[in-house]
């Protein structure tokens, strides 16, 4: 009798012990963060700064500690700009790594592949590009800039500033398409007129024709929303020409760095509006670069992607802290709660419960004769309001879509 | 009755005129050969006939019907068959594989089978079957070539330079092979410098001249008339062929 | 109503000089050795950089655009020698390997270079005529293709050299026989091409952003070219550009980039299926 | 029957082959009992390429004709599968969708082929013509993002690409891990014996032939244009199956798997496992695939330097492709060993030359 008791009890301490083990051993595996960066093809150029801020957060939150006790560990693969290459990807790092967030992903396009893929599993993503907007999906968490942040506040100014009239050089493709929908509208409510508009295709370099174009239309300014090396040579060629119109742009300077690629004054009389920028002059974000640059001195520019990428795994940290778990439905019953908050080099960010993305703190910069960089106004924080009015309720349903103003939800 | 018919045929590449409004008729069952000096035309008219070339003017006939503007593959289909002056094989095939492509247009299963074994004695090439055609002898692709001709059983057989590259051995085989399949009913036209072999097989010539019919008729009426001797058998006897 | 036809005439120029520089040494390398250069684009490359780097250390831009198309001929000739040389009679091998080529060229690039460097700015100039101002450079760039056109008329039509490369062209094994030493005129030959890519480059590297991959931009352009206008350089490539850049510039005018761009790819489709040896066939035939 | 499973124009006969063939089979079928399923999904991934590298195979190894835009019909099977799954409803429909998808490529084939052959273009032409084709589909599908490119509910999408049509299915339940491989696998077997059996027949005669030469191919009586376009049709159609099956993998596909990179990788695997022979393509362009996404995986940095420099070693060391380079040396040894059907070897190697087209 009395040995079954001991027995029982030495069972019993064996059973706890391993439970003990099992868990402490947990507690040391590190977390994986799959990460998917273009850094070789045609947009390495801007997807090395991605991949060079979330090296940077990982080795810093490594160093303080991990997450919840846990070392991260990064595998980055490069899908060189090939979509296909996205999804094959995106399913080892989901299904045989086992991952437990996904971050990356640069263009649109490379997006949209891998959400369907993401969307069958239970792994959180985050994206961390500015992009068109409209994405109203539970598993993606997006932490850069959209239109709301952007366009509604540059156009005002710059139509205010310059004039009513404005022409539109877009790459043609669901970013340039989306934004120039964008500015439509906003010019529409502004009461201002489109005197042109013009897509190009990915890959042209030569832009006579569209100088000519621009000179004939008579614009107050334009809006330049030409993506991708090649068509960044509109820019060189139109100083060339001496077109000197004021431009705006989402995405020139604080994403492809054009000021610091192109002799001045190519650049001259852009305007952008960014939540970051590497001019940007705080504490915060002055001791930000100074870390940035002390492990990456060859780094020409830290783009707005890389500053997100780098903002990213901090959320994700402040994500699994508060809600003591790496679950996705976990994660998002704390985004839930409006206080999914970080302290980033720019200011707080805070994820928006129902479209699940960040609100931003937003400045209007330009760029001089001699391409400095200025900031003309501060916008303060922005929140990401749009998908909230048309509908888009996450906490409530998931819509797994993405939308434009000119394709709404349904309203049911 | 003529199995091949040619009325008032032109072809100009450019400002070349290469065959000039000729007639030609070959009739059911002859050895016809077709001679005259290099650059005389005999090639072109015989692409012309086989459809290589269409003609710039003018009309041929085959078994009495207008070809003039049918695919050379529909006119071997009605029953032509050449052998190209330079020789024309699967160079990269095995000689075996040259012989069955032909074949098989008219063969197929065990009688293909038999009917390639007898080809490849009768040309002497049954050692060589696994060969390359590209790695037979000059003398031995012409005789595939030939081969490969007659395995589509033509009514009309067109032969361009059969003997070129042959030993005179050789020649007189293969005159005596042309003279066989005509005894078996087969229509042969021919191109042919090799006076030896004219006169083994012809039984009517036509010469061409500068892309003209020049003469014709049987090769003894030729062979007196002092303009053709002229023109063009004064230079094969300087070449030291012919008589 | 003069501002408008000078506009025309500059947007025609424009595409014209680029068609022509871009696709001159493929053609040459295309037309004389029936070499499909995949790595052309990569040259261009090399002329853009090497302009690039001789400006920074303080060259003047037009010494350094020399000095870069020459960079390039010199590394085409070793090209040559070391890959090119064994596929004079297998074009698609050439194809190939040059292909292969210019991945290891793009991609090492972007590992020793980095992903972009600093562009060195369009010369100034411009002027206006009516509501239009204009780059002076874009005109400058016109003549160069002229007088690149001019240039490859007179090497080839004037000189011993020509004479030489032109026998070769037709017929190797004669021109052996001859004794031309046809080893060498392949490998002079492929450096003329290369030589012209990196004055390509030279030439457009001010006015465009330098990436490893810019190469792609100009590859499809000049490739179109050279098809449609055969395996003659001056009879074929000359009037193709003229013939395309009239195409380009119109549906550019009308009806935007991306439709000039499809309809360029469509003329091209339907000539070749009307002229399946490209332009200079018929150009040829008839100045026969 | 048999027959047309080991004749001329294929490499490896009789029964050590055979066998091979058996033990590779039989090792791919039970390779689900033990991988991990994220392999298996990976290893159905590598064989949807496999069909668009065995059709320009045929058309570019044996048909003479070397096709640069195969990724055109790629494309336009991969876009009609997924606007016909969008507009037909999921379920079992997605197998006709699959299948008029595949004819949707063949006629495009045709039309494209006829357009081609009859024009009389060939050589590097032919290549220009057809990546000019692919070009355009490109050009485009990427201009497609506005609102108004749909067909019925199914959006085109631009670059960003069409989405959100169902897998493969029969009934309510999805094709997909090992079922999908075991399609895979099936499909693979079936068309490689097919194909087998076409060129070993009169036909595939006939294709050598035209690609030797054509004249003669004509003088022997063989329309040659229709045996070109026939080829042209099947090897296109094989490019229109991968297409289909890569959308109804990733659900998703977009212009960049019609564009320009994407055009050029079927001729890298075909050129280096050797274009003249169907197994040498079969093993070959899955090891590549697989090397290449290892490769990526660990060195990436290096990928694109390493493929270069694949491709550079290929033309320059083993000009018919590596894998029948090894696989020429293989037989030369067996039939060597066993005294030598000089035919057979003499055969072969005639294929193995390289040949120009």
């Amino acid at each position: 009798m009395k040995s079954a008791y001991w027995l029982s009890t030495a069972l019993l301490g064996v059973m706890l012990g391993t439970a003990a083990m099992v868990s402490t051993s947990r507690a040391a595996e590190p977390l994986k963060i799959g990460l998917l960066e273009d850094v070789s093809g045609d947009l390495a150029l801007m997807g090395m700064p991605k991949l060079h801020g979330s090296e940077l957060a990982v080795e810093e939150i490594n160093k303080s500690g991990g997450i919840l006790g846990r070392q991260i560990e990064l595998i980055h693969l490069d899908p060189q700009g090939d979509n296909a290459r996205y999804q094959e990807f995106a399913r080892r790092l989901l299904s045989r790594d086992k991952v437990d967030v996904l971050i990356g992903g640069i263009t649109s396009a490379s997006r949209e592949a891998i959400r369907p893929i993401i969307d069958r599993t239970t792994t959180p993503y985050f994206y961390t590009n500015q992009y068109e907007g409209g994405v109203c999906d539970a598993s993606m968490i997006s932490m850069g800039a959209i239109p709301e942040q952007q366009f509604s506040t540059l156009i005002p100014w710059m139509v205010e500033k310059f004039g009513k009239k404005v022409y539109v050089i877009a790459a043609d493709y669901n970013f340039g398409q989306i934004s120039a929908e964008w500015n439509r509208k906003i010019m529409k409510d502004l009461g201002g007129e489109v005197v042109g508009e013009e897509f190009i295709p990915l890959g042209i370099s030569q832009f006579a024709q569209t100088i000519q174009n621009i000179q004939k239309a008579k614009p107050d300014w334009l809006l330049t929303i030409n993506v991708g090396a090649a068509q960044d040579s509109f820019f060189e060629q139109a100083a060339a020409a001496n077109l000197n119109l004021p431009m705006g742009s989402s995405i020139k300077v604080m994403l492809g760095f054009e000021h610091k690629r192109f002799k001045p004054p190519a650049l001259n009389n852009m305007h952008a509006t960014a939540n970051w920028f590497e001019e940007i002059d705080t504490p915060e974000a002055n001791d930000f670069k100074k870390r940035w640059h002390a492990k990456f001195p060859d780094e020409t520019y830290i783009n707005d992607m890389g500053y997100n990428a780098y903002n990213a795994l901090y959320m994700y940290k402040a994500l699994v802290e508060k809600a003591k778990s790496t679950k996705l439905e976990d994660l998002r019953k704390v985004i839930a709660t409006g206080q999914a908050c970080i302290d980033a080099p720019e200011g707080q960010v805070c994820i928006d419960p129902k479209s699940q993305h960040t609100s931003h703190r937003m400045r209007l910069i330009s760029v001089g004769p001699q391409h400095q960089v200025t900031v003309e106004k501060d916008y303060g924080t922005i929140q990401p309001y749009w998908l909230g009015e048309i509908g888009c309720d996450l906490t409530k349903k998931n819509d797994k879509d993405q939308y434009t103003p000119s394709h709404l939800p349904n309203k049911s | 009755m003529a199995l091949v018919e040619v009325k008032g045929v032109t072809k100009s590449f450019g400002g070349l005129t290469a065959v000039s409004d000729v007639d030609l008729a070959v009739s059911v069952g002859e050895v016809h050969c077709l001679i005259g000096p290099n650059g005389a035309g005999k090639s072109t008219l015989f692409k012309l006939i086989v459809g290589l070339y269409p003609p710039t003017k003018g009309t041929i006939f085959f078994d009495s019907l207008d070809i003039t503007r049918e695919r050379p593959s529909a006119r071997v289909q009605r029953g032509m068959s050449i052998k190209m002056q330079a020789p024309s094989v699967f160079k990269e095939l095995p000689v075996r594989q040259n012989i069955q492509v032909a074949l098989q247009q008219r063969f197929s299963g065990a009688e293909r089978d038999a009917e390639e074994e007898r080809l490849l004695t009768l040309l002497n090439l049954a050692s060589e079957s696994g060969k390359l055609a590209g790695a037979l002898s000059h003398g031995q692709q012409q005789w595939l070539e030939i081969g490969m001709a007659l395995a589509l059983q033509p009514r009309l057989l067109l032969l361009d330079e059969p003997t070129a590259g042959m030993s005179p051995e050789e020649t007189f085989q293969t005159g005596e092979l042309v003279k066989s399949f005509n005894a078996e009913g087969m229509t042969v036209l021919a191109v042919e410098h090799d006076m030896a072999f004219v006169r083994q097989v012809a039984q009517r010539v036509t010469v061409l001249h500068l892309g003209k019919t020049f003469a014709r008729g049987s090769l003894e009426s030729i062979l007196e008339d002092e303009k053709v001797a002229e023109i063009y058998l004064g230079r094969t006897q300087a070449h030291g062929h012919g008589h | 109503m003069s501002a408008e036809l000078f506009s025309l005439f500059y947007q025609f120029a424009d595409v014209f000089a680029f068609l022509i520089l871009s696709a001159a040494g493929l053609a040459i390398v295309f037309g004389m050795m029936g070499v499909i250069n995949m790595a052309h684009g990569e040259f261009i490359m090399c002329g853009a950089y090497v302009t690039v780097g001789l400006v920074r250390i303080g060259l003047p831009l037009a010494v350094a655009q020399g000095l870069a198309a020459v960079t390039a001929g010199l590394v085409g000739v070793v090209v040559e020698f070391l890959i090119v040389r064994r596929f004079y009679k297998r074009p698609l091998d050439s194809l190939l390997a040059t292909w292969g080529l210019s991945l290891i060229v793009t991609q090492s690039m972007l590992l020793i270079v980095g992903s972009s460097i600093t562009g060195i700015g369009t010369p100034e100039g411009s002027f206006a005529i009516g509501p239009y101002t204009f780059s002076t450079y874009r005109l400058v760039l016109f003549a160069c293709a002229v007088a690149v056109l001019v240039g490859l008329y007179i090497v080839f039509m004037k000189t011993r050299f020509g004479v030489l490369a032109r026998a070769t062209m037709q017929n190797a094994e004669m021109a052996r026989a001859l004794g031309a030493r046809t080893g060498r005129i392949y490998a002079i030959s492929f450096g003329i091409g290369a030589g012209l890519a990196g004055l390509c480059g030279a030439l457009y590297a001010p006015t465009m952003t330098l990436i490893p991959t810019m190469g792609a931009t100009f590859v499809v352009e000049s490739f179109v070219t050279v098809v449609v206008g055969g395996a003659n350089v001056l009879l074929g490539t000359a009037p193709a550009a003229v013939f395309l850049a009239m195409i380009r510039m119109a549906l550019n005018a009308s009806y935007g980039q991306i439709i000039g761009q499809i309809g360029m790819l469509f003329a091209v489709i339907l000539i070749i299926r009307v002229l399946p040896e490209g332009l200079s066939s018929v150009l040829v035939r008839r100045g026969r | 029957m048999l027959k047309l499973l080991d004749g001329a124009q294929t490499l490896g006969k009789g029964w050590t082959f055979w066998s091979c063939f058996l033990i590779v089979l039989a090792a791919a079928l039970i390779y689900p009992a033990f991988a991990d399923s994220y392999d298996v999904g990976n290893f159905s991934y590598f064989l949807i390429w496999i069909f668009m590298a065995l059709g320009l195979c045929l058309m570019w190894g044996y048909g003479g004709m070397l096709s640069f835009g195969q990724t055109f019909f790629f494309g336009i099977s991969g876009y009609g599968y997924g606007v016909l799954a969008i507009n037909m409803g999921g379920g079992s429909t997605t197998i006709a969708a699959l299948a008029l998808a595949v004819v949707m490529a063949m006629i495009a084939a045709g039309i494209l082929g006829y357009f081609m052959i009859w024009g009389g273009i060939n050589g590097i032409f032919f290549g220009i013509v057809t990546l000019s084709a692919t070009l355009v589909l490109a050009f485009f599908l990427g201009q497609t993002a506005g609102p108004e490119w749909h067909i019925g509910p199914a959006r085109l999408n631009g670059f960003n690409g069409m989405k959100g049509m169902d897998p493969l299915a029969v009934g309510d339940t999805y094709i997909e891990g090992s079922a999908l491989y075991y399609v895979m696998v099936a499909l693979i077997v079936v068309v490689y014996i097919g194909l087998r059996m076409l060129l070993n027949s009169r036909i595939g005669n006939v294709i050598v032939a035209v690609r030797e030469n054509p004249q003669r191919a004509e003088m022997l009586g063989y329309d040659v244009r229709k045996y070109q376009l026939l080829t042209f049709v099947i090897g296109s159609a094989l490019a229109g199956l991968s297409g289909a099956l890569y959308t109804s993998w990733g659900q998703f596909i977009t212009p960049s798997s019609i564009g320009l990179p994407a055009a050029a990788m079927p001729i890298v695997w075909v050129a280096f496992s050797g274009r003249s022979d169907l197994t040498a393509t079969l093993v070959g362009s899955f090891l590549l695939l697989f090397a290449f996404q290892t490769i990526t995986v660990y060195s990436q940095q290096m990928a694109l330097i390493l493929m270069g420099g694949l491709l550079l070693a290929t033309v320059m060391l083993a000009p018919q492709g590596f894998v029948l380079g090894i696989g020429k040396l293989v037989v030369d040894r067996w039939t060597g060993h066993r005294r030598g059907d000089t035919n057979a070897v003499m055969a072969d190697t005639a294929r193995l030359q390289s040949d120009e087209t």
